[in-house]
């Protein structure tokens, strides 16, 4: 695998954190640090108690989009692996909905990188979120934190 | 013709997911909008407020201008992660 | 496993991520975001072909150490659990040397705090590195780095 | 009697992992490490700079007082994770 390696997947299957961790550090010696962020399906939301959730996207552009998100990042960033894996379809509470992976030399980079990657997507990748609540379909808000997150960078 | 897709609740108000329409020469996104709601009773106002906008799978302005064959969506903000 | 859970282990052994994933995310349906990092022997540092790695450290002190850098996270941040593991002993290239996990409501929060254990765990827990490098054998020297990224919390 | 305990490069220059020392009422850290260096013509400097200190296992500055039975470490900055 080189060294400086994007992968990117979306998918209705579920993912296995076990196995793209194994991704990010198999015969990668170089790189001392890997940080992980995994999202998941949370019971509450918006003050709504959620049964199941449907992710709906735009699939001609959701990798493009992805795809520039983190190539932004490596300018910013002395990266080593990315790997960024995001569900679409029916989720069930508690499953995971998605797994951004950095790994870098330093520490300061894969964290900024990979927060940097989240702030992003939340913003600008074309997924949307409809909860199946007790109190019927919701489609989820967006949340005026992710503008104010992403505006930092 | 350009190709218009609408996404997710922008999709469920307009209740289509997709329209085909004559190209306009120089037409931007802004306008295009307006051309839109214009055209039916249903749909007036629905592209009016907190509705992004992409250009062959690229987040544009309302200032940007349309080709022939360009695929043009519009959806509400994104709501992934 | 209580909602506010923190676990802490010092050890010669090695850790497993999907078990400590597992014990984050298992039975925790409030928590929307976990952040993971994990530390690695990297092959070169501070200019040396490195081989292999000792880690000595206080045994008395080091847990009442980590156990406070969690607890002050938790006075700045709204966390549920927070899992800390760091390896003790000789350690080869590529082995995992430490892993911090803080799962949130909040995906900010579990940001900065795993950002914020690591950077105090690097400044204030008692570890010291010795590498075996080709060169001979060489205690790591503190990184400026590190104290300058502490200083900012 | 305090305990005295080194670390790491520290315990390798002073070629000693532990010091059983008399108590002296109201003594400070940086006094203690003075005391240390004056007792033995190798240990000369080892304790002057970038030397940390703990009290009980929790950090402590040079202004810190000693009580008997004290368990005090001295180490180099710290280098896990």
């Amino acid at each position: 695998m080189p060294k400086n390696f994007d992968f990117i997947r979306v998918s209705e299957q579920d993912f296995n954190v076990a196995d793209e961790y194994q991704a990010m550090t198999h015969a990668n010696p170089t790189d001392g640090a890997v940080v992980f962020f995994v999202g998941l399906v949370r019971d509450f939301n918006q003050g709504e108690k959620v049964k199941e959730l449907t992710l709906e996207h735009y699939p001609a552009m959701t990798e493009k989009s992805l795809a520039s998100i983190i190539k932004q990042a490596r300018e910013r960033w002395q990266l080593g692996r990315v790997r960024l894996v995001h569900r679409v379809g029916l989720l069930n509470i508690n499953e995971q909905i998605v797994f951004v992976a950095v790994s870098s030399k330093h520490r300061e980079d894969a964290f900024s990188a990979c927060q940097f990657i989240m702030d992003y997507l939340k913003t600008e990748a074309p997924f949307w979120k409809k909860e199946q609540t007790t109190q019927g379909d919701v489609w989820v808000e967006s949340n005026a934190k992710d503008t104010v997150a992403r505006e930092r960078w | 013709m350009i190709n218009v897709l609408f996404f997710a609740s922008l999709r469920e108000k307009m209740k289509t997911d997709s329209l085909q329409l004559e190209t306009i020469e120089n037409e931007t996104i802004g306008e295009l909008k307006q051309r839109i709601m214009n055209s039916k009773e249903d749909w007036q106002g629905t592209l009016a407020n907190n509705v992004l906008a992409a250009v062959n799978q690229e987040m544009v302005g309302d200032s940007a201008t349309l080709t022939d064959h360009s695929e043009v969506a519009f959806f509400p903000p994104v709501t992934g992660g």
